[in-house]
């Protein structure tokens, strides 16, 4: 096979602008870098590897991808400022767990709200875990200390969180009577059972909230 | 096998090379149709020239002489060579108007087309073959950067999801099996806690009255539930053998002390 | 949209030559083509992938690597003359029998072919491990299934196959044309009972194979 231009004698090396091709198609094959050493080998006889690598670096300078030379060796590198390309982002939507838009929710119908009030309302302990993702979402924040012994620190919902629930404020949540009606709580009550005690307590933690 | 071969009667030039043409395998045809494609090479005519006739013929004559050398060939060679038979009879008779069906012209026009067929798709499998192949003449990118996948978890709830979770909530508590107020009711189990720890130091003996707690003797409701309990808890701590307990007379004061060991 | 820098605004795609060099590095980092969509989905928004591919080509011409269209994909792969210098990078591929690459043509030719097609352009049965060792090096695929009785499934052929005999597209495949023209891709049902015994045959052997 020649790859020939006219006037070349069986022996003479390929002109420079064909080892440059050559040098080209060699390291873009090549699943590692390859060394001056390797690419002479592999180069028909007479080839001046180092001139065909510096005019092939300077033919990728400021393009997508670059020659660049990895200890003895030389490869092709994608150009550094264009690295993000390379990477796929993924968003993955995923469900909030229970545990966590129960405690969502409590924060937003009782804030502000103690760490030890949430667990007395869901009835077991909640997580660190837990509020530390609301927290990172963005959704719960720490409010003001509550003054009772212990000065325990307490939780309320954030702009962030009113701005995706579509919630002018947190007042807008609808009330436990809204939610009967609306037939999420259709779980009638059993017989004989007593008006929640907690109702009012509710009402008032609530309105505690918006007094300020 | 040769020789064998000599020996049997041969009139054309054209049956001699499709006798030649046992000398190969018969393994190694494809089937009656690239036998028969390679019978018609020997007609060195265009495939579309093709005498159908010719190659039935030798076709024909392929199968006897397989027979006379007692090679077994596959049913469908002998399939073919009946149809070929009939096809040749076709040809060889003029046109019966009253026969239904196509034509022999038809039929020898169609194995023509089928040969043809065949050849360029051979022709155009070579073609194939023959072109610059991956790997082996050119070549993808050796060293690939795998794309780095950032994998960014979006938690969703929608407002539904949040007053479902509080419905859920507040709808446990109202289920609650103990419908009565939880505040008047000290049940046996915390008694038996609390009698527990404090008997430890009752080594005379002690009215039961004087070990409720306080808050508990005000309300009658819980008055008479403390003192159940209590009672229940002495009762159960006798059975273990933990204390003793003594009644003067009905209605009279209960008395316990903690037993020696 | 305009491109130029000095009033690009925040959301304004790169300028060309960005979008190039973008498309070039991908391209580059991937061994298997990218489709359009694919770039399209990784680049900024608002680049002209299309123009930025034609342009990338046109650089590419006679260098040791070209930028080849594989399908509705792209990706680079070394010149075809420069083959002999990549001896190290030469991969062993099974030989493939005799029907194995004619059942292979008839696919790329006939495309969609049913199995019953290939028998009677071939004339012989097809066996199961022709087609299976076809399907398994990903040149072959099913299609989908003939609106005719029995319903049976079709072959055409893949990206891979393009990748690997560096075609554009089906469409050029050497002398299709010549073919198409003279009538030799046409299905011609033979006159009256055509000497096909095994057509029955053949026909539960394909409904059987893609039973699985």
């Amino acid at each position: 096979m020649t790859q020939a231009p006219a006037e070349r004698s069986l022996f003479a090396a390929p002109v420079m602008a064909e080892q440059e091709r050559m040098v080209e198609a060699i390291l873009f094959a090549a699943a590692d870098p390859v060394t001056v050493a390797e690419l002479t080998d592999r180069m028909p006889h007479g080839c001046d590897v180092p001139e065909a690598l510096a005019h092939l670096r300077r033919r990728y300078e400021g393009r997508g991808v670059h020659l660049v030379r990895v200890g003895e060796a030389w490869a092709f590198r994608t150009a550094p400022d264009l690295g993000f390309l390379m990477q796929k982002e993924a968003v993955e939507t995923r469900k909030l767990s229970r545990a966590a838009i129960e405690t969502l929710a409590i924060v937003a119908y009782h804030q502000p709200v103690t760490r030890a009030e949430i667990e007395e309302i869901r009835g077991v302990a909640v997580s660190r875990g837990t509020i530390d993702q609301l927290l990172e979402l963005d959704w719960i924040r720490f409010g003001r200390r509550r003054m009772t012994p212990g000065r325990p620190v307490t939780f309320v919902v954030t702009e962030a969180f009113l701005d995706h629930f579509g919630l002018e404020s947190a007042r807008d949540l609808p009330g436990l009577k809204e939610l009967r009606q609306a037939g999420l709580l259709d779980n009638r009550p059993g017989p004989g059972a007593a008006p929640d005690p907690d109702e009012d307590d509710a009402a008032s933690g609530q309105s505690e909230l918006f007094e300020d | 096998m040769a020789e064998t071969f000599d020996d049997t009667p041969i009139l054309t030039v054209e049956a001699r090379l499709a006798a030649e043409a046992l000398i190969v395998d018969v393994d190694g045809f494809e089937g009656p149709l690239d036998l028969l494609l390679m019978l018609s090479r020997t007609q060195k005519v265009d495939l579309r020239r093709i005498s159908v006739l010719q190659l039935a013929e030798q076709y024909l004559l392929f199968v006897n002489q397989a027979k006379d050398l007692r090679i077994e060939l596959a049913a469908d060679y002998l399939v073919m060579a009946a149809w070929l038979a009939y096809l040749k009879s076709r040809l060889l008779l003029p046109p019966d108007p009253t026969e239904d069906g196509p034509s022999a012209e038809d039929m020898a026009a169609h194995l023509a087309f089928q040969l043809e067929r065949l050849q360029a798709m051979r022709e155009a499998a070579a073609q194939l073959m023959a072109r610059d192949q991956k790997g082996r003449d050119f070549f993808a990118r050796g060293a690939p950067e795998t794309v780095v996948r950032l994998r960014q978890v979006r938690h969703t709830a929608t407002l539904l999801d949040l007053m479902q979770a509080y419905a859920r909530i507040r709808t446990r508590d109202e289920f609650r099996p103990f419908v009565m107020d939880r505040h008047h009711v000290f049940t046996m189990e915390q008694a038996l806690d609390r009698m527990r720890g404090l008997i430890g130091y009752a080594g005379e003996w002690t009215d039961l009255a004087s070990y409720l707690p306080p808050g508990w003797d005000g309300h009658p409701m819980r008055r008479r539930s403390a003192t159940a309990a209590h009672f229940a808890a002495v009762l159960e701590l006798a059975k273990r053998g933990q204390i003793e307990l003594r009644q003067g007379e009905t209605f009279a004061p209960i008395e316990i002390r903690r037993r020696e060991t």
